[in-house]
């Protein structure tokens, strides 16, 4: 959280939305995915190319230093199990990286100021593999090969070897490819900025072949005219990569996993007590990330999704909003990566009806253990399988995304936990979606189906109630696409109506998801502050199975409320009425407002207060 | 006894110094000439508890080590002050 | 009104002030930290952000900047300062206002609304409120708790230069100080940001009534 | 010549040092009893070029004054440390 809130709050993005987690397979492998998203005008884009013989390759930003060298090639293809790289020799290790923001924010704002001029040919940052991958791919993409003076690089430290420089992941560096003539242009921008500014590499023509085809190579070199230290063709490095074909295995266990299931089993206990333990208000996370920076954040953390006017410095006026989600669920992927990860895609297009956003696009990272174990790799396979069968089936591409393997310590690997970032459009924002204050007096409905989909009407497996009672294993819910997709569309429907400056009934919208109907209900209550009256349940199953594409709302029109879903094809329930100062649960749940305000807000501060 | 601990916690050679190097670049401008190297860390002065000196700085540096520092990019130096009373 | 937003390098709230100005009428341009005459300006802001890196203490290199020195000649003219959240750590640090900025309590960056009050209506920036008005205006900062010593808050207080206090204290600011003006009223700083409390949309409009008055303080004065 | 210098910025008496505090209460817990009166202060390493350790350590002093520390908050205390080389 330091690392995001230090650099990200300084470098100047505002953290808008999340996801927070707690597992104990992340105890010694703890993961934290970030997404990033931007937005330029679409004839502003310059991409990773490198392209015009003569143009030069220009580094700039930060020094180099040995910070995680083999990164990607060597640590991230090691388990750290084997105690070859905790033993290795101390020297050889990588240094720990520690970022600059400020270095970043300067490096931002030049390259910002170097791509609105047009002085840019092509442009890539500097990740794994450092400028060996940089060079290589922006060389491979244009077709041209590319000249390489390592000596031209401004190091942090003395006495680092080519292929130290080579492959070193410093941070705050981008590899810019312009033309010789607006060298100087670029200079001064970067002098304005305080960002070094040094010429490393050369774009050269593509070698002729034997077979008269042409082939890009990528050549280091000691000094532009020196001895050559190394040629590779570029592309063998970028796009040539050898493909693994692994071994899979469904686990062994994965049956009798499944068939423990606590839905059948496990005793009901006391549903106020279980209410209250999985109300966790992560404010205490959020409140420490800048997140309404650039004045476009109309639902911020804490909600379904966070929803932003698509504006910004620079960028033309539009009515447009975007909204984002990031979702993973590593418990019901452990039982059943694939039809979890679907779930999880389908937790995410919720979150973004609430906000009134129509889903567009997907990210993931996929954070898997180590691969060479065949159960991980059938995990991996199923995961991915998922995640096409849901993009499949709602229309939503997957248009990029990052992978994290070996994350193994002592031989056990962590749950399958494949993330998936969200970016839905709002046609026309000029007021904030209701979020979750409903009136006193609303009528609380359920919209979408009451059950599960499939043999259990409500599945305990991998629920948030069930892993807090240690058990694990059970089944997860079905899904049926078709009346899912109603239900979806109804909600942006609904929502976005209001987005758009429309009257409405509807005061109020939150998904279901982790902790299920009673979490929801008082999630909504602790914020709206007004208690709720709801009928009785069909037992602590309803209140906290998990199962994604169901709603709360609130409307103070009941009858037009449900004839529109109605119209819409999508179920509906009434569950009750806003009203009182507590959360009445038919003969299940009685609390008061203050009570579950009170342990939401205080959950989190005081499983960690250790240290505040 | 009661000893005054020092810890000095630096970053370690070859491990980026953002704000050590963002100090140096000032200087110039605010007619700081002929300064160099600037390394920026932490301080912390602590009163300990302890039989003797020796143990005063092994309680210190245990501390330094555990808490006050991130071993994986910083050393600690831990030093005595002078003598708070008994 | 030309309104004159000191961008230092790691600035990052100027294009939220440019535009909060803008928007209620004013003719908002950036000034590069390196400028060293602001004389076609009505009113200089230094807005939010983290001004070279906030390495060291927030403002303690921003300071030095050459633009500084034409700051503190704008101020001693009279003309209207304003410091926003590392603007008022800029100021501080600049010897501009008294006393210093600290680590909020918690240790932890905070980004939330607060809930002001106006205590005081003599200053650019709180001669349009009221005395005893809230207004509920988000933070964003982790070196918000205002500090100094007994004299000099004797002095504040004996001076009517508390212009904002928090009425719930979020950070551990001496005596709830939110937002300080100097004597003659014309420089303020204050932690919150008025420049994110400009639209119902975005959830607030309180910070207005304080930007407004510090548009028209020009005139005024 | 060349002197590394080094200069302690601690927090004033008198003035709050939540961080101090919050080590100070952490540390029972983790198991260090015996510890009291924790500030938590800056360290930095710089090498002078002046023509004397006199001459280094005032140059120093003044950079520490003007510029390292906060006299409003901070104190700073600036010792030599060994010679750097010439
Ligand atoms: N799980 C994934 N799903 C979709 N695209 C992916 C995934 N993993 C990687 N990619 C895409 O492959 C490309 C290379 O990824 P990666 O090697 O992680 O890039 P980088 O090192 O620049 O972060 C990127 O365009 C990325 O979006």
């Amino acid at each position: 959280m330091s690392g995001i809130s230090g650099y990200g709050n300084s470098v100047g993005v505002p953290t808008v939305g999340g996801e927070l987690t707690f597992d104990e397979c992340y105890r010694a492998n703890p993961l934290v995915n970030v997404l990033c998203v931007g937005a330029l005008p679409v004839e502003r884009l310059v991409l990773g190319v490198a392209s015009g013989v003569g143009n030069l390759a220009v580094l700039l930003g930060s020094r180099t230093g040995r910070d995680g060298i083999g990164g990607v090639s060597v640590l991230a293809s090691a388990g750290f199990s084997g105690g070859d790289v905790a033993s290795g020799d101390d020297a050889k290790r990588p240094s720990v990286q520690v970022g600059d923001p400020y270095e970043e924010k300067r490096l931002i704002e030049a390259c910002l100021e170097l791509l609105d001029n047009g002085y840019v040919v092509g442009i890539q940052d500097l990740g794994g593999a450092g400028l060996v991958c940089a060079t290589s791919e922006t060389a491979a993409r244009g077709g041209v090969g590319m000249d390489v003076d390592v000596t031209a690089v401004a190091l942090r430290e003395a006495g680092m070897a080519p292929y130290e420089i080579m492959t070193s992941e410093s941070q705050e560096r981008m590899l810019a490819i312009i033309t010789p003539e607006n060298l100087g242009a670029v200079t001064a921008v970067c002098d304005k900025w305080e960002v070094r500014a040094s010429v490393v590499g050369r774009v050269v023509a593509p070698t002729l072949r034997a077979n008269g085809t042409t082939q890009g190579m990528l050549r280091i070199r000691d000094g532009f005219d020196g001895e050559v230290l190394a040629e590779v063709p570029a592309a063998s490095l970028a796009d040539e990569a050898p493909l693994y074909d692994r071994a899979r295995e469904r686990p062994t266990n994965l049956d009798a996993l499944r068939s423990d299931d606590p839905t059948f089993d496990e005793p009901i206990g006391s549903p106020n007590d279980d209410l209250l333990e999985l109300l966790v208000d992560p404010a205490w996370v959020y409140r420490q990330y800048d997140s309404q920076l650039f004045l476009n954040t109309v639902v911020g953390p804490g909600r379904d999704a966070a929803l932003l006017r698509l504006a910004g410095p620079g960028l033309p006026v539009s009515t447009r909003g975007i909204a984002l989600s990031t979702d993973s669920n590593p418990r019901w992927c452990a039982l059943d990566p694939r039809n979890g990860t679907a779930l999880t895609v389908i937790e995410g297009i919720s979150n973004l009806a609430c906000v009134g956003a129509k889903a567009k696009a997907v990210v993931n990272c996929l954070n898997f253990g180590n691969p060479e174990h065949p159960a991980v790799m059938w995990q991996l396979s199923e995961s991915i399988d998922g995640l096409a069968d849901a993009c499949v089936a709602y229309g939503t591409p997957v248009i990029g995304g990052n992978v994290s393997l070996y994350n193994e310590s002592g031989g056990a690997d962590i749950d399958p936990t494949p993330v998936v970032g969200l970016l839905g459009v709002v046609d026309k924002l000029v007021a904030p979606p209701p979020g979750w204050n409903w009136r006193r007096g609303d009528a609380l409905v359920l919209v979408g189906a009451r059950h599960a989909y499939g043999e259990v009407a409500f599945p305990l497996g991998g629920s948030r109630w069930a892993t807090r009672r240690g058990r694990r294993g059970g089944r997860i819910a079905g899904v049926d696409p078709e009346s899912l997709v109603a239900t979806l569309d109804f909600v942006v429907a609904e929502i976005s109506s209001i987005c758009a400056g429309e009257a409405s009934d509807v005061s109020a919208v939150h998904d279901i998801s982790g902790g299920g109907l009673a979490t929801a209900l008082a999630e909504m209550v602790a914020v709206t502050g007004i208690g709720a009256s709801v009928i009785e349940l069909e037992g602590h199953g309803e209140l906290f199975s998990e199962f994604p594409g169901r709603f709360v709302m609130a409307t103070n029109d009941v009858a037009a409320f449900a004839s529109r879903a109605q119209n819409a094809g999508v179920l509906t329930t009434r569950l009750g009425t806003c009203e009182g100062e507590r959360l009445i649960v038919g003969s299940m749940i009685d609390l008061s407002v203050t009570e579950i305000k009170a342990r939401r807000r205080d959950a989190l501060q005081d499983a960690l207060g250790a240290l505040n | 006894m009661n000893y005054l601990v020092i810890v000095d916690v630096m970053p370690r050679a070859g491990i980026a110094d953002p704000e050590g190097s963002t100090i140096e670049r000032a200087l110039p401008a605010l007619g700081f000439g002929g300064v160099s190297n600037v390394k920026a860390g932490k301080s912390f002065r602590l009163n300990v508890e302890a039989e003797s000196e020796a143990a005063a700085l092994e309680k210190a540096a245990a501390l330094a080590e555990r808490l006050l520092s991130n071993p994986v990019i910083e050393d600690a130096f831990v030093r005595l002050g002078e003598v708070v009373g008994s | 009104m030309r309104v004159g937003v000191v961008v230092f390098p790691g600035s990052n709230c100027e294009y939220d002030a440019l535009g909060a100005m803008n928007t209620l009428g004013a003719k908002a341009e950036f000034v590069w930290h390196s400028v060293t005459d602001l004389s076609g300006y009505d009113a200089i802001i230094l807005p939010g952000g983290f001004a070279h890196g906030d390495y060291l203490r927030p403002g303690a290199i921003a300071r030095f900047s050459p633009v500084m020195a034409a700051v503190e000649r704008f101020a001693a003219e009279g003309g209207p300062v304003l410091g926003i959240c590392n603007g008022f750590q800029v100021l501080t640090e600049a010897g501009l206002l008294p006393g210093a900025l600290q680590k909020n309590i918690g240790l932890t960056f905070l980004c939330q609304p607060t809930t002001l009050v106006v205590t005081s209506t003599n200053s650019v920036l709180t001669s349009g409120a009221t005395v005893g008005q809230e207004l509920v205006i988000p933070i964003n900062h982790f070196s918000g708790a205002y500090t100094c010593d007994d004299a000099t808050f004797a002095s504040l207080l004996e001076h009517d230069q508390i212009v904002l206090r928090y009425k719930d204290n979020p950070n551990g600011s001496r005596g709830d100080v939110a937002g300080l003006a100097n004597e003659r009223g014309n420089v303020v700083g204050l932690m919150p940001h008025p420049e994110r409390a400009m639209s119902t949309l975005l959830g607030s409009v309180d910070g207005r009534v304080l930007l407004e008055s510090f548009l028209t303080a020009h005139v005024a004065a």
